[in-house]
């Protein structure tokens, strides 16, 4: 089967979830990961929105992380200080997705402004809950298309901090903390080291294992497909 | 115990040029109809408090009602930028936009500070990151350990407005679904207004309900859709194809302004 | 996801000596037959946090169970004393207590900043009256507008033990009625467990029940009437001549005694 | 109609209650006076429960401030930190009724050791509640029977302040605050000032305006009555 970079990237990024996996989910590509994640694998994977709904089990792609669906499929829904207190800042999640409009090769994200604060080029949305997901949870997943716009030497505006991202999962391979900095340990299939680096704005280090991405197989972009049909 | 009023009459009677106004609701029950009755009164000057501005602010910045925005997502859900946010921010349009931004984390922990009548919340935040240099936070030390936290200044608004599905005659107010800072946000401020979808003669306690009670609130006014094009569970969905929509209406000034007139100015107050 | 285990195990597999154990339930779901076990187990200087110490303690302490007490007030509701406590404090017997002296308040703020894994809590309180001489609490200062408040160390226990009506099979618990700061010891607790009436195949949702999900719970123990002599909303009553008759029993160490042995010691394991 | 001292206080005690009066409530005579004032002239009075209950309309009197009765009839439970922190120090509170083992001229109470407190004659309960009803509402209603041993000149511990102490009701009239200490405002019928005097630990003031309490009315001894029967 063929498929699209996106699924690539929404298929990686479930095969990384686990069945015991309590996970601060965003919109879009992540909430898909997650969501075929626990209509493959990991079933048991619990779904956290920031809008206070815990377990989630939404029967279709939520548009907005405030949707309906989200507190009628929930365990339960918490206000939002509940949320960012007792089970965000409380310790209570093992992982959060979050995206940006640029990242450095620390992890580091900006989703502020693009030039200077007071008077920028471009006023980004800003934060939201991704500076306390970042410092709050163990493991950090960024999910974002790669280009040397986005992969940056130097971010105009820090709005989360890099220490606890493990994984960057982008549509052309996967990078991971090594030695201090973001490696690429994985390539999708039909690309390659070079024109990630190319499409890096750091000098990109690449790993000695580097190995290439299985291609989604046809259950998960049958089960992806599904999702997103639904 | 909280006065039923009209959307019109609870709007004047409660909010004045210049305050500090917080209209809530995360995603679900945004105040629209209290929104645009603030426009339609021609308020000025006013400082606009919400965690995600979403459409509604956009309207009010863009109408020139607001000389400061208080907020810590200022996107459009799932469809990318507010317009109007970013040429006020970018461009100084219709006029000087003041912002003090924050973190989800951070307005919610002001928030309930404002409601537990504290002058400051604590968190662990802000610091590390480049927005503690651009907004109202400050380093707290704990008297015990000796941990360096963030501290932010809590947040008790003039005004509070929240969208809710249900109150009774006294004012009592039932909400369900995603619940946000609804409570935390009526609690905070001097005086609150409630709009509602419907005036029940008795209040039926549903899993997972909010109930504010009439006597914490000031004034109720009965305004069915009044979270129209956001949603109100239970009664209406999110109109998702407005959300989508708004992105090209609010990209020009002007047809953003012909909107404004079409369908608040020009239109009968709910 | 939270292990379903026998009381005994349980307890065993969680409390250590010298563990900071925390008995929650404000009047409602006193976790009482969890007590018991900790007292035939032959726990020792285990610091007890509880609000309402109430004769679950009274138990505990009297048994010797006990080292320190963290509590904010210690009576027999509605009937008096708590005489084994009193002993404890005022005669040594059956050992030296030390004592934390906190206002409800105080407790409940304590335990919130534990859930919030922040190392204190604010409030107003404590200055102003004698406690404040004798117990945990430090001045903090609002960072924006200089106001003294106090600040009290967060309650992290070791292990914190509620009742509640229903889990399921995966350890999710669910509880309704009064709900006091069940979810608050649960959440702040570094391990916790729950005794509950009964494991159901679904929960059912409730209007006002409070959640926990099993992934924040350790383990999970069906032991029916483990709340009696307090109550279970939905399932029995309180037994208030118990309570009375308590004032009777636990007033003379040698009636106290021979009561520990035959209802708590020589009892089977609930 | 005979009555008891138990009684009258009460009966006084409720009379203060307005139909507006949201108040902090805590078991015995202060629950009997709060309850007895919704079924007389006051039926809109607001009973807010340390346990959390918001506006609990209790059928019989509670026995504890925990009872499910109060639970099953209220408008709202909330945790326990949620009532202190948002609804008593939030200052929504308009009216807290407190007891003490120990009072003194400024309405400053001690319901924690007698003796000194590493090593006390007698250890009461402690404070509870108390210290911050005290300090958030903005009346207080103290609730006492008379004597030396509790009106007191010195307390052996000051448990909650008296800042906001407005009414102190016993079994043998009324005390009010007049020029910075409580005074005797009132006498219940079959009382005079001299045996309050007495009952007192401390100099007591007497008002100019010294007047006698209307004894219980048929109506409200009726209500009472009821209620404790229920």
């Amino acid at each position: 089967m063929t498929y699209t970079a996106d699924e690539m990237m929404a298929v990686e990024a479930a095969r990384r979830l686990s069945n015991d996996t309590v996970c601060f989910v965003g919109i879009g590509l992540p909430s898909l990961a997650a969501n075929l994640a626990r209509r493959t694998h990991a079933p048991g994977c619990v779904l956290v929105y920031e809008s206070g709904t815990i377990g989630a089990k939404p029967t279709r792609l939520p548009l907005s992380i405030g949707d309906g669906e989200l507190a009628e499929t929930a365990d339960s829904v918490v206000s939002v200080p509940e949320m960012f207190s007792y089970w965000l800042q409380g310790g209570r999640i093992g992982l959060g997705f979050l995206g940006a409009a640029q990242i450095d090769r620390h992890g580091n994200l900006n989703s502020t402004v693009i030039g200077d604060y007071a008077t920028p080029k471009v006023r980004l949305p800003g934060g939201g809950g991704a500076p306390e997901i970042a410092a709050s949870v163990r493991d950090v997943f960024v999910m974002l298309r790669q280009s040397p716009r986005t992969f940056v030497e130097r971010l105009d505006f820090t709005t989360s901090r890099g220490d606890n991202v493990r994984t960057v999962v982008t549509d052309l391979g996967v990078l991971e903390p090594r030695n201090g900095e973001l490696t690429l340990t994985q390539v999708h299939p039909g690309a390659n080291a070079d024109e990630v680096r190319a499409a890096t704005g750091w000098e990109l280090a690449v790993a000695n294992d580097l190995r290439t991405t299985e291609p989604p197989t046809e259950a998960e972009l049958t089960a992806l497909r599904a999702l997103e049909r639904a | 115990m909280a006065e039923l009023v009209s959307l019109t009459d609870g709007v004047r009677s409660l909010v004045e040029d210049g305050d500090v106004v917080a209209l809530e609701g995360f995603t679900h029950l945004i105040p629209f109809a209290a929104g645009h009755e603030l426009i339609r009164q021609g308020q000025r000057e006013l400082t606009l408090v919400r965690m995600t501005p979403d459409l509604v602010y956009d309207q009010l910045i863009g109408a020139g009602c607001a000389s400061k925005l208080v907020f810590s997502w200022g996107g459009n859900p799932g469809v990318g930028s507010l317009h109007r946010f970013r040429d006020a921010v970018e461009h100084g349009w219709p006029g000087p936009l003041e912002v003090e931004e924050h973190s989800h984390a951070g307005m919610a922990t002001a928030y309930a500070a404002g409601a537990a009548n504290l002058p400051f919340g604590v968190l662990r935040g802000y610091f590390g990151t480049d927005l503690a240099a651009h907004t109202r936070v400050a380093e707290i030390e704990c008297p015990f350990t000796g941990e360096q936290l963030a501290a932010v200044p809590a947040l008790r608004p003039d005004v509070g407005i929240v969208h809710a599905q249900q109150a009774d005659r006294t004012g009592n107010v039932q909400l369900w679904g995603i619940a946000g800072v609804q409570k935390e946000v009526v609690l905070a401020s001097k005086r609150s207004l409630v709009t509602v979808e419907e005036i029940v003669d008795e209040l039926e306690p549903r899993p997972g309900a909010v109930f504010i009670p009439g006597w914490a609130v000031d004034a109720v006014a009965c305004v069915p859709g009044g979270a129209r094009p956001s949603y109100a569970h239970g009664y209406y969905e999110r109109d998702n194809d407005f959300y989508v929509a708004w992105d090209e209406i609010s990209r020009d000034r002007t047809r953003f302004t012909d909107w404004i007139r079409e369908h608040v100015l020009e239109a009968v107050p709910a």
